[in-house]
């Protein structure tokens, strides 16, 4: 019984943590339509800052984990301007193109400069371990990524939800040039959002190195998870992913205790299943295109 | 006098909306009907179900006595049932040429042919031009349908919809977008078609419709509001207040 | 009437030979000649041309992108491999033909999966059957070998007559046949009606229903014969290798394809050939280079190629493909229909 | 200068091709102007050069005596330009409200006077752009152009699709806002007769240059011009 | 002509990329230090790089042997790497000299096959006999998916089983698997002494987290298997969770040898990073190499090569080893080693405390 919980915890946790990285694929992808492959890399990016301060330079854990945000973000913003922003007219196939080949450079350039054998983050004492909840065993580390996670949810939802941000968004994506006839600043509209997706990816490769772990391959490896979750989640709104990694998450930790045979089948089968239910996803708008 | 196409207490709702309430329709074999009402009326959606692209909750679509409610929308062009959209549906990257060709291919039965090349047989190739010129389509036949003017691929909308050689005919606002210049020789094409041909019109420029009907049917929000002659709806007050106003219509 | 035989002139404009192509054909042939010491490379890249024309046909015609299109690669292979490993079929034409099939059957069975949904959803739906496959010859690895493969595979002479060499003479040319053997097909299929409807259907699915396309139908068809082309591909790759490992299934693969399709350009037959000649080469000379960063490079030539615009770079760089690519699709806007399409 | 909206020696098109050779166009304030010409002469690209959409090769925009030519498009708009596509473009997954609100600018039209202007769309409000029936897309976009506020008001084919009595209230209301809002509007529109009524001055277009500029009062006295220039003696002559 | 060449085929990108570079790394020293003329010929070396995938090794090889007319191939990542480029070193008749790879049948594959890495049987079947003479009595198992995952997995259970132990759970994990927090959840609710795992280098490091992190250790569940898991080049950041783990394997960076100290103090120099038994293997292959071609004065005909390589006998970094005349396996000492913090750096290690000698490989010794 109690592992039934722990597991449950776990998967919630591992779900969490896929939340973070995907959902600012999610929004790339999900809103501004964007095939950003190249998620993973900001994702790597974020990590590595967290590992060279921590590690290095001796910064607090908690301190390391927004600078992971903020650098993302940075040069996310700084790509942005300077290359993505003339490949949104493009094609989905000019942009997979683009995004794989930052992709690839990424991946060889940290390999250069770190090596590429796996790092880890030192962590706070507080943070390692496990303690005992009416014999749950719950992992200090999953606590902490599952309270992060989940307040970012509930702020994503609220911004986009209440906010005029979230329609100017798919206004600027559905017509960019009406959009821009009518009073929107569509090259600021996508600016920020893409800069905001890069800090979530940071934010979510520093957190995951622990659990993932990191190494330079890391955008290559997890690209798939990404994929799967903003398209089974469906690109309309933050809660489809959200719910999707929840789903996958639980089904992959589930799959790998009580069937560690069947392991990889579960993901899979569960995608292909729910994309032939519904075709857009969880949470799809069948008006988004 | 034959039934050419007819609906039968047809039915559908969107969420909550019910778009098309309780819908029986008779159009006779080669008449002029037009199909008129405010906007959000209905009109676009009865077309929707009668091409097979929407499917209604209830209620059923005969074509020329058979049942065509469950066909999918293919089965009923090759049965003769075409139609034109408000909002032009056309192939950006492919040119008149092809866009015809194709048409005219698949209506004779060649479009699942995948040996023979494009533009060999000549009897297809003969079609082509001829529609391409009654359409001052000619001319442009190899540019890319994206670069045309609006009016140049509103008349390529129509010319594909007749490519098919349909027995009945569905027109939504075929001359939307269309100066008045050109709108007389849509008709024309429209009018120069054989009696035989049925005609269900769509549109909201009143000279163009009364000048075209001879039948003419009232949609409000979904339901039947009136039928009749040309000049019998242009009196009629209800129709007046819902949907003419004040125009001066001249029948 | 003068119109109409017009019209038959222009309609016929692509699908008449073009002296590009021939020369294209030549060039190709003469490689086996001129440089005898690299037919494994040559192979290899007639190998992914092959299957990435493969994907041209659909992605490029009737515009269904996939990510997972190693899924008819694999099965090829893996049925090739156990083909010729059992000695079931011991003629490597006719195992080619048999594994083609094999595929076949399975892109038949999938494609109704695959033709409802947005870009997204296909993309996928593709990838995932793709990975399910590996995963299950993983399980299976009593038939598959597992992660180690099939091992041993002894390939017997072609047409009982030209045997394998190491050096790989015989299989560049009996790829090359093939490869050849298979454009020719393909290209007389996009240029018949039942292709142009494909075109159709990608521009504009709900008016192409209402000319009388049967969309589906289409779409299931040519989602078929794709498979059978990457089976064949896949087949070859067993054949001239003599190997079949998991990795045939893996998602690099089909990613790998993807860009080379990219490259050279979709929906005119050539770009699959073209963008494999560069995507290898690339490959090589950096690999050569740098094996530990080569990576680092290849990315910076996709990104360079994106950001310059392909049309830019055809008449700059790719000053060759470009030419061909004028010269072989004889139509102006092709060059920029792998910007165009999505 | 009191003109609300100055084109000057405009030279604009698409990519290379040059539509609109040299264009020099004044807008008093509370004027309504329509815009003529056969199909391809250029009117959907003058007014999308106002708004900022088409390429400029050289001359200038200005708006309420202050140059916009430099500004980019959304500066335009919200300077005071509302713009009403031939196209409609409407936002196809936002619904019908966050269409408007999405754009909206303060002052005097807000949603709700919108929807008091057309009923059908309050019933439709929380529809998706994509679930609209053409005529209430048509509405929409009118709406949309409204909740900016702005000072020049660019209709291209408003009319297009519209039940006649909805044409009849929206011209009228079309007149009543422009003269009473201080603001000037631009129309275009393929059925002459349905204007003349209400525009102040009539501009026809060839090859995208104004061959007639003159009050419609004159070209109610004689419907020949039109006739000359868009051929249209069927539908004048009732 | 004199010059010799050794086409080095390694997974230099992709999952497997450490492996290959330590392997590099190693080469180079070795030629640093013993110059690249040997016999009067000079020794050139063309690496290439094969991500681990069969196909792109056998192409490698393929393209090596006809364009590049090397003598020797060499490396090898992965088994099934190895594998493939097998019936080519037939064919060719040219020595394939195997540095990573390590499952049993690899040189049952071609005649000219020789091996200076390690097969898992080596330390998985003494690490098993050790368990069970050391009170280890109930373990879990938890192994990668594949070969030598299967190998270390079989020939452990058989001497385990066989000393009396038993095997309470077994979980073979997919090689590319993210996290292993299901699979340990299950190892400890197996409640068993100790766990045997077997993980490619490189994963190590995550699982000694995540076992620390579900609190196995806590629960005194010890981690015991063959050293991959331990390997030197991640030990260090791996935490004290790893401190106790017994394994057994063929070289520790500890290795209290004068060779060894001069050896690790190197390699630091020259990559600072610490030499894993990656490295090692490398280091000894090119050793032998160079000893074959001593021997046959610089002929470089294959066969006489390979010939000259079977029962070489030499002093490496990880202790006296030899090359088994009849199998052109490695014969080696098998160490069991405790991780604890050097008194002297403060940094993890391997430390040795028993060793069995000339170990071979029980994989072909059986039948
Ligand atoms: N997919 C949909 N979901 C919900 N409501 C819809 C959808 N499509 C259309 N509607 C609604 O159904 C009603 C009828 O639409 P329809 O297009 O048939 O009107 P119409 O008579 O063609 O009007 P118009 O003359 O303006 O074209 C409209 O009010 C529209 O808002
Ligand atoms: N996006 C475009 N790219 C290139 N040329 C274009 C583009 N849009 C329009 N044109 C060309 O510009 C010219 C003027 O087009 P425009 O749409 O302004 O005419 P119009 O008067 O609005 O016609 P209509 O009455 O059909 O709307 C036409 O010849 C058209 O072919
Ligand atoms: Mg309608
Ligand atoms: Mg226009």
């Amino acid at each position: 019984m109690t592992s039934i919980l722990t597991n449950l915890f776990d998967g919630v946790a591992y779900g969490m943590l896929l939340f973070v990285l995907a959902c600012g694929l999610a929004v790339t992808l999900g809103l501004m339509n964007f095939v950003n492959l190249a998620h993973g890399a900001f994702a790597m990016a974020g990590g590595y800052v967290c590992m060279l301060l921590v590690n290095q330079h001796g910064w607090p854990f908690f301190a390391a984990l927004p600078l992971a945000f903020v650098s993302s973000a940075v040069i996310g913003i700084v790509l942005e301007r300077t290359l993505y922003r003339h490949l949104y007219a493009r094609s989905h196939l000019d942009q997979v193109l683009f995004t794989i080949g930052l992709t690839f450079m990424s991946v060889a350039a940290v390999d250069y400069i770190q090596g590429s054998s796996r790092v880890f983050i030192n962590l706070p004492a507080a943070l390692e371990g496990q303690f005992d909840l009416f014999g749950v065993g719950i992992g200090r580390y999953r606590l902490m990524i599952i309270v992060i996670c989940g307040l970012l949810t509930i702020g994503l939802q609220m911004v986009l939800a209440k906010t005029r941000f979230g329609s100017r968004l798919r206004a600027a994506v559905d017509d960019p040039r009406a959009a821009s006839g009518l009073g929107i600043n569509v090259p600021q509209v996508f600016a920020f959002t893409f800069a905001f997706g890069c800090g979530l990816a940071g934010l979510g490769g520093a957190l995951s190195a622990e659990i993932l772990g990191l190494d330079p391959y890391f955008p290559l490896k997890f690209m798939i998870y990404f994929l799967i979750v903003v398209t089974v989640g469906g690109s309309s709104s933050i809660t489809g992913p959200f719910l999707a990694s929840l789903l996958l998450g639980i089904g992959d930790v589930a799959g790998k205790y009580y069937v560690p045979k069947m392991g990889p089948f579960v993901i899979y089968t569960m995608m292909i299943v729910i994309l032939i239910w519904r075709p857009n996803g969880l949470f799809g708008r069948t008006a988004a295109r | 006098m034959t039934i050419a196409l007819e609906t039968q207490n047809l039915e559908k709702t969107f969420g909550g909306l019910r778009v098309t309430r309780d819908l029986s329709l008779r159009i006779e074999q080669g008449a002029r009907h037009a199909l008129i009402g405010p906007n959000g009326a209905g009109k676009t959606t009865v077309i929707n179900q009668l091409t097979g692209v929407l499917k209604p909750n209830s209620g059923r679509i005969l074509l020329e006595g058979q049942d065509i409610t469950d066909l999918p929308v293919h089965k009923r062009v090759l049965r003769g049932l075409s139609r034109t959209f408000q909002i032009n549906q056309l192939y950006p990257d492919l040119t008149p040429l092809e866009t015809i060709g194709l048409a005219v291919s698949e209506r004779l039965g060649h479009g699942g042919d995948w040996w023979r090349r494009m533009g060999t047989r000549s009897d297809v190739n003969g079609e082509i031009a001829d529609l391409l010129t009654r359409f001052h389509l000619l001319d442009v036949m190899n540019e890319l349908t994206v670069t045309l003017p609006y009016g140049k691929q509103r008349l390529l909308e129509i010319a594909v919809a007749i490519a098919a050689k349909p027995r009945v005919l569905l027109l939504d606002e075929p001359a939307a977008g269309v100066p008045e210049s050109e709108r007389h020789d849509i008709l024309a094409v429209v009018g120069s078609l054989p009696r035989d041909v049925t005609v269900l019109l769509i549109e909201h420029d009143m000279d163009l419709v009364f000048s075209f009907a001879d039948r003419i049917s009232v949609l409000v929000s979904g339901a039947l509001l009136t039928e009749g002659a040309p000049e019998q709806v242009a009196r009629d007050p209800q129709v007046k207040a819902v949907y003419l106003g004040e125009e001066a219509v001249n029948v | 009437m003068n119109a109409s035989s017009d019209v038959g002139y222009h309609a016929q404009r692509q699908a008449r030979w073009h002296y590009g192509e021939a020369a294209f054909w030549l060039v190709v042939l003469a490689c086996g000649f001129l440089f005898p010491s690299r037919y494994l490379i040559m192979t290899d890249i007639l190998r992914l041309a092959l299957f990435a024309m493969s994907l041209d046909l659909i992605l490029g015609y009737a515009g269904i992108v996939s990510l997972g299109h190693a899924a008819f690669f694999g099965v090829g292979a893996y049925v090739a491999g156990l083909l010729a490993l059992h000695g079931v079929i011991n003629e490597p034409v006719l195992a080619l033909i048999a594994a083609g099939l094999a595929a076949m059957v399975l892109g038949f069975a999938t494609s109704f999966l695959v033709i409802r949904g947005v870009d997204l959803t296909r993309l996928m739906v593709t990838l995932g059957i793709a990975l399910l496959l590996e995963a299950l010859a993983e399980r299976f690895s009593n038939i598959t070998g597992g992660t180690d493969g099939l091992q041993g595979i002894e390939m017997q002479p072609i047409l009982g007559a030209i045997p394998f060499d190491m050096f790989g003479k015989a299989g560049f040319f009996y790829s090359l046949a093939v490869l050849f053997v298979l454009f020719l097909l393909a290209r007389r299929i996009v240029h018949s009606p039942f292709g142009l409807s494909l075109r159709a259907i990608k521009n504009n699915p709900l008016r192409a229903a209402a000319i009388g396309i049967p969309v589906n139908r289409r779409l299931v068809a040519i989602y078929t014969l794709a498979a059978f082309y990457a089976g064949i591909a896949g087949a070859l790759f067993a054949q001239t290798t003599a190997i079949a490992s998991l990795d045939v299934f893996a998602f690099d693969r089909s990613a790998d394809l993807m860009l080379v399709l990219v490259i050279g350009g979709t929906g005119y037959l050539y770009g699959g050939l073209i963008g494999a000649v560069i995507f290898r080469m690339l490959q090589e000379i950096f690999s050569t280079i740098t094996p530990q960063y080569w990576q680092f490079w290849i990315g910076l030539v996709l990104v360079v190629i994106v950001l310059v615009g392909r049309q830019r770079l055809h008449y700059g760089v790719l000053f060759l493909p470009n030419l061909l690519i004028k010269q072989l699709a004889g139509r102006k806007a092709v060059v920029s229909v792998p910007e165009s399409d999505a | 200068m009191s003109d609300l909206l100055a084109i000057d020696q405009l030279r604009a098109g698409y990519g290379e091709a040059v539509v609109l050779p040299k264009m020099t166009l004044n807008l008093a304030e509370g004027q309504v102007l329509a815009l003529l010409g056969r199909n391809g002469t250029g009117k959907t690209t003058l007014i999308n050069s106002i708004v900022g959409v088409t390429r400029r090769f050289s001359g200038s925009v200005t708006l309420a005596g202050t140059d916009v030519t430099s500004l980019r498009p959304d500066q335009r708009a919200r300077a005071g330009i509302g713009w009403v596509p031939q196209e409609r473009n409407i936002f196809r997954s936002l619904t019908v409200e966050e269409n408007m609100t999405a754009v909206a600018q303060p002052g005097p039209w807000t949603v709700e006077k919108v929807y008091e202007m057309f009923p059908r769309l309050k019933e439709r409000r929380s529809n998706f752009g994509n679930q609209l029936s053409g005529g209430e897309q048509q509405m929409l976009a009118i709406g949309r152009a409204l909740t900016l506020n702005p000072k020049v008001l660019l209709l291209d084919e408003p009319t297009e699709g519209l039940a006649p009595i909805i044409v009849e209230e929206l011209l009228k209301a079309i007149g009543i806002i422009t003269r009473a809002g201080g603001i000037c509007s631009i129309i275009v529109e393929q059925n002459a007769q349905k204007i003349l009524g209400l525009a102040d001055r009539v501009v026809i277009l060839e090859r995208g240059t104004i061959v007639h500029d003159a009050p419609s009062a004159a070209l109610k006295a004689d419907p020949s011009v039109l006739d000359r220039h868009l051929g249209v003696a069927g539908a004048a002559a009732h | 002509e004199d010059t010799v060449k050794v086409g080095l085929i390694l997974p230099m990108t992709g999952g497997q990329a450490s492996t290959g570079k330590q392997i590099e790394n190693a080469i180079k020293l070795y030629m640093q230090q013993n110059g690249d003329t040997v016999a009067g010929k000079k020794v050139e070396i063309i690496v290439k790089d094969d991500a681990a995938i069969p196909d792109k090794t056998k192409t490698a090889a393929q393209e090596l042997i006809v364009n590049d007319k090397v003598n020797f191939i060499a490396g090898f990542g992965v088994t099934p790497a190895a594998l493939a480029a097998a019936p080519l070193a037939t064919q060719a008749k040219i020595p394939e000299v195997v540095m990573a790879a390590g499952t049993s049948i690899i040189t049952e594959r071609s005649p000219y096959i020789v091996r200076t890495s390690f097969t898992l049987a080596q330390s998985s079947t003494i690490i098993g006999d050790w368990a069970a003479q050391n009170g280890i009595k109930k373990v879990a198992t938890l192994t990668s998916d594949y070969a030598p995952g299967n190998d270390a997995l079989n020939f452990f259970k058989e001497h385990f089983t066989a000393g009396g132990g038993e095997v309470v759970e077994e979980v073979k994990v997919p090689l590319q698997n993210p996290d292993f927090a299901p699979f340990l959840q299950r190892m400890k609710d197996a409640k068993p002494d100790a766990i045997f795992v077997f993980v490619p280098a490189g994963q190590g490091g995550n699982f000694m987290k995540q076992y620390a992190e579900r609190g196995l250790d806590k629960a005194g569940i010890k981690v015991i298997g063959p050293g991959d898991v331990t390997d030197d080049d991640l030990l260090n950041n791996m935490g004290d969770a790893v401190i106790g783990t017994v394994t057994a394997h063929l070289y520790s960076a500890a290795h209290p040898s004068q060779m060894n100290k001069d050896f690790v103090a190197a390699y630091k120099k020259a990559f600072n990073s610490r030499p894993g038994f990656m490295a090692v293997s490398g280091y000894d292959g090119i050793h032998l190499i160079y000893e074959a071609l001593k021997k046959t004065g610089g002929d470089t005909d294959g066969t006489k090569l390979v010939e000259a390589m079977k029962g070489q006998k030499w002093e490496s970094p990880r202790g006296p080893i030899s090359i088994d005349p009849e199998t052109r396996d490695i014969i080696q000492n098998i160490y069991i080693r405790r991780v604890a913090r050097s008194k002297s750096d403060g940094e993890l290690y391997n430390v040795e405390f028993q060793v069995f000698e000339a170990v071979k490989d029980p994989g072909k010794t059986k039948k």
